[in-house]
């Protein structure tokens, strides 16, 4: 647990004038409004209600619901993930959490082999609408077995859908169109944001779960990061903007499906592409992206797609070292100007 | 005994000992592919308890599930399709044997990954329990499930919550060729259930009139909001694990043992005796069961395979979904 | 009870008490970072088992072990200074509070997954077993560990080969913010243990003679070939549960109750009546520990970072490794 | 279990004349000796004892070395797996087998939470020689949750050593250098491959672990692939050889690391490359492979490099839709043709 941290997303978000939210008080409120219009929809997890929740996003819910509605589960990840499972096979709508991504390694049997299957094995019979919300991430220094990234092993499974909100709008919209999907969603946080603000309007219409939104324009560099590496990409952004450097800046906000479009126009436009990641880099989403375009553009860029990514070492304790597992901002500016300077490939 | 319920055991015995013999040859001829893992010796157990529960009831079971699936209702036609891979399969040829569904008649399946049931059960469980409805959930399990740590997890929750999922462990004293002793430090699986306060008893498994008695009590016990129950079966299956395994780890002496307590044998002694069957009923049952086996079988042989690999992966194209509340 | 023992005891208990103290200061000036759980509260266990394990026996503790480990032989430097994430920490700066390890002493940590100790110990275990090794090992866990999957798998694998394994459940009736009640059907965890035929007791873990002498007669068992032991201390924590929770979740009266079973002021008080100790011994022993507490603190910080991020993730680089018999 | 399975290699394997095995009798020989060899070496698992293993692999073990060295498990896999760890630290040299990959979905927290991580947390203090043995791949018909591949899950994790022998004879070598680590090393086998035999010689000299092989020379394009893909580009390329076009095969024999100088060597000889993968496409070994390839050798392709993968879809029992799910060899064929069909790109 973590109650307070805070990382500004600077002008990430909508751009019209909106009250200003916590990534954790826009989730609490998708969560709470899901509850009210639907009596299907409820909660499971490790302290998810007397307590409150780890992160505070479940707060207030359990004293409006009650015990059933918001349910404080023991230390039992893969059963209450498969609970999850069941529940909605009986048509109930459940919304787990994993306290962090770290125990859904506890639960890979019952979101791979279950929820993701069972619609297909079934031929069609069996729906799965279930959430699985869980922070991860590197924060601060909690420690090789705290601070993972399970994108790698979560992207590649059929029958998943992966979202990962960076703002709190995002964080409102996508979690309340994780519960609506009638498939099985991931709803991966970041514990870094959840005391980041930014404008919050709960009326503005949403834009499809999968779709990704380009930050920031510009021709130069083409920067795609997603949760926390947004914001480390904005900060670069803004930085090399002082050098006449002017780099686009897209958040994939979906990780499963992975919406392409964009992210092959800005590819055409400014040629060059950087996919920032905190995940470990080897066979992660910004393989699958440098894959994916390099194969799509090819011949249209004037460098290859590269890849700025978390070291391939478990996470140390220690803060410098830690730091230094992970791409920073600095390290974003660097890959930029030294990407600018080096003379044209191919 | 009512004559009818009399009837319908036998019938569903013997159509499950025919079914099961059917499939094997099925399986040896090329015609289903896979692990195919067979009831014949456990008939009194899937058949006894079943015809305890009622259609609202949720049923929740393992890889060895045709007979469950088809003593629910599931017809015996879908079920040797589904082994057959085509279309009219109870999972319209996507599933196979190990994952055999029909949702209209609460049938949850057909799961491959030993323990994945006691969740999934508790969780139906939770649902119907949030509901305050009056059905259940019937869990199916071996014994070899019964050291899967989802046991001990969902078997907490369930006593803790007081869901209202019963859990029937087959026990034929096999996790594939591991004898009961060698896996699990206390053998009586309904002993365990102590260890959540969860009330249990042992029951002889081959005997289909202890099975739909005992189940008849848990079941009262269960819908009662007592919550969970487990009703150990005592059992034994005729042949090896799965198609794959010829059982040779077993000694004559000890199948020949069990074949003599043969659950068909005993309750057709023991209906005759008591009046509750004649012998032609009997007849009438077996060769009923043998036209619906072959049936079965001819329907199977006949039908169209599934034809679209990237059918119901999701519930709209993944690119799609805009979820516009 | 020989003065020597009572010494050290209280001298553990005192050093453990203030070295947490201590350690909530720093994190609290923010030299120590990550989650920090404390164990104040609960000394009794941790002092009063381990003193009943011989040297060569294994240790493998959770996330709120910096007292087993200093316990165990650690000094409070390498654990301070490993809280600190320095080089000279005893796991180099590496690991944190939660990984704390020596590989020397045989204390293996330091896991931050509830319930990877089980099996970790039983793996040790087994390996003493296939050795027929004289030593044991020491496995602590929580009362919320207990729901974890593998307390039931591996314990049914410990007491089915009967490796030489104590399990000691630090039962503070909280998993966080959730009291036993809440999360344990049966909240008696030694009677889980029944379930796969082990042994066990409860023992009043605020009263380190009776944890030690508790201990004593379950390592006495496990070490005479008679496979595991569970050994349930009932203990309380005075703090919320990591740093980061003020724990108001429980009441204010419930706190003062438990805090008034402080286990060092029961033993300080039971010492001095029975003349284990005077006076000064305990005065001494406490200005010994401050003393510790403060060098360990200088030490920590006076200590350098670690510098390698890539070191030792592999025992060679890793394409270097050709292994050639 | 499958007890008979044959799938030919054709002229995979070690040139020089030799006895022909399979590679269930090679993983089994390497077991043998290495038991022989060293008494902290033991063996556990779910039927590897009484039972001989489901697919042989330790058949005769418990006879020779009884039953504390050759151990029958419950199913636990969580556990098991934790207690090899737990051994591993006492100074044993467990050899755990996963019946098959898919369970190990269950035994992922003991797999990355502890094997990987426990000697870089503890600072170079613990060693964890764990060997993870673990068959997978779509065999015939085994339905979604028997039918998986999890490399995309695991090649991302640091810590991890990982092979996948796809001969009898490097199957014996990398099981044997597997046992002889000092890092937890996967061996993924391939459930297809257990009764392919192939020509053995027990005193060759093994390459490093990781090191991949050219499986045969070619001037048009690469091939690179691993476990059953291999055969199958083998296969493949015999028919476009046919057709006057010369493939290159490359057996990546290790997923982590993956050697790369071989594959950038070919690439830049034959300028068109093909990833062949038996796992899905989404974020692979084998968008690793393009990602790196794409950026270590760019402008030097023809094309991109292309990934013929296994579908985005749980595996279905059907036989016809499950040979549709994974590339075959008539599938390889055509990718090239099309490959070499194109003008080039760029
Ligand atoms: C998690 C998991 N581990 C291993 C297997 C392989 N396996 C399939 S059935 C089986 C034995 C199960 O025994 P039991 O629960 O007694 O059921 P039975 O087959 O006797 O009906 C095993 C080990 C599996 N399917 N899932
Ligand atoms: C598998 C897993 N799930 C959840 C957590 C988060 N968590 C850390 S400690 C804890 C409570 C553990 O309670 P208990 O075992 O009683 O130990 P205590 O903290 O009381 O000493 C939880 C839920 C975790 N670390 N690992
Ligand atoms: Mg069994
Ligand atoms: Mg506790």
């Amino acid at each position: 647990m973590i109650r307070k941290r805070n990382e500004n997303l600077g002008s990430i978000g909508v751009a019209r004038p909106a009250p200003e939210l916590e990534v954790w008080q826009a989730l609490n409120i998708a969560l709470d409004r899901a509850m009210e219009r639907d009596s299907a929809v409820f909660i499971l997890g490790e302290d998810v209600g007397l307590f409150g929740g780890s992160y505070r996003v479940t707060q207030g819910l359990y004293a409006k619901y009650g015990e059933w509605r918001v349910r404080d589960t023991p230390i039992s990840e893969n059963s209450f993930v498969g609970m999850g499972v069941g529940a909605a096979l009986a048509g109930g709508r459940p919304v787990v959490e994993i306290m962090t991504v770290n125990f859904a390694l506890l639960a890979m049997d019952s979101i791979v082999n279950l929820a993701a299957k069972l619609r297909y094995m079934s031929g069609g019979q069996l729906q799965v609408p279930l959430v699985m919300r869980m922070p991860g991430g590197v924060a601060k220094q909690l420690g090789a077995q705290h601070s993972q990234r399970l994108e790698h092993a979560l992207v590649n499974v059929p029958g998943l859908r992966i979202v990962a909100p960076a703002t709190p709008q995002d964080s409102y919209w996508q979690l309340t169109q994780a519960i609506l999907a009638d498939d099985p969603v991931i709803v991966l946080e970041h514990e870094l944001l959840y005391f980041a603000s930014g404008p919050f309007d709960a009326a503005a219409a949403p834009p499809p779960m999968h779709a990704a939104a380009v930050r920031r324009e510009g021709r130069d560099v083409t920067l795609i990061a997603w949760q926390r590496m947004v914001s480390l990409c904005m900060e670069a952004a803004v930085q090399l903007s002082g050098q006449g450097i002017e780099a686009e800046v897209i958040d994939l906000r979906s990780l499963r499906p992975i919406d392409l479009a964009p992210l092959l126009a800005s590819a055409r436009r400014t040629r060059r592409v950087i996919v920032v990641e905190e995940d470990c880099r080897f066979a992660g989403v910004g393989a699958e992206i440098a894959a994916t375009i390099g194969e799509a553009v090819f011949g249209e860029l004037v460098s290859p797609v590269r890849r700025l990514a978390g070291k391939d070492v478990p996470t140390p304790y220690n803060a410098a070292l830690e730091r230094a597992s992970i791409p920073s901002a600095a390290d974003i500016v660097r890959s930029v100007e030294a990407e600018l300077a080096a003379p044209p490939a191919g | 005994m009512q004559r009818k319920l009399a009837r319908q055991f036998y019938y569903d015995m013997t159509l499950a000992r025919q079914f099961e013999q059917a499939a094997a040859e099925q399986y040896t001829q090329g015609n289903i592919g896979g692990f195919l893992h067979l009831y014949p010796g456990e008939e009194a157990v899937a058949v006894g308890s079943l015809h305890a529960a009622d259609a609202g009831d949720y049923v929740v079971s393992t890889y060895r599930e045709h007979v469950h699936a088809m003593v629910r209702g599931v017809s015996a036609r879908a079920v040797m399709a589904e082994l057959f891979g085509r279309a009219t399969g109870c999972s319209g040829g996507y599933g196979g044997s190990m994952h055999l569904f029909d949702a209209g008649r609460r049938f949850l399946g057909g799961y491959a990954i030993v323990g994945e049931t006691f969740a999934v059960a508790a969780g139906a469980g939770y649902w119907l329990r949030l509901n305050d409805s009056a059905q259940i959930v019937l869990c199916y399990f071996g014994d070899g499930a019964a050291n899967q740590g989802t046991f001990h997890e969902s078997l907490n929750m369930a006593a803790l919550w007081k869901l209202p999922v019963l859990f029937v462990c087959e026990n034929n004293h096999y996790q594939i060729g591991t004898e009961i002793h060698r896996h699990s430090a206390v053998p009586e699986i309904y002993r365990r259930a102590l260890a959540y306060g969860i009330d249990g008893r042992r029951v002889d498994g081959m005997d289909v009139v202890a099975v739909y008695e005992a189940t008849r009590a848990a079941i009262q016990h269960v819908r009662s909001g007592n919550g969970p129950y487990l009703l150990e079966c005592e059992t034994y299956r005729y042949r090896g694990h799965s198609m794959a395994d010829p059982g040779a780890y077993r000694s004559a002496l000890e199948l020949a043992e069990l074949q003599a307590r043969d659950p068909l044998e005993i309750f057709r002694a023991r209906a005759l005796a008591q009046g509750w069957l004649t012998d032609s009923d009997c007849q009438e049952a077996e060769q009923q069961a043998a036209d619906a086996v072959a049936d079965a079988v001819r329907f199977a042989a006949a039908s169209p395979e599934p034809m679209e690999l990237e059918r119901s992966v999701y519930s709209t194209p993944l690119d799609l979904y805009g979820g516009q509340p």
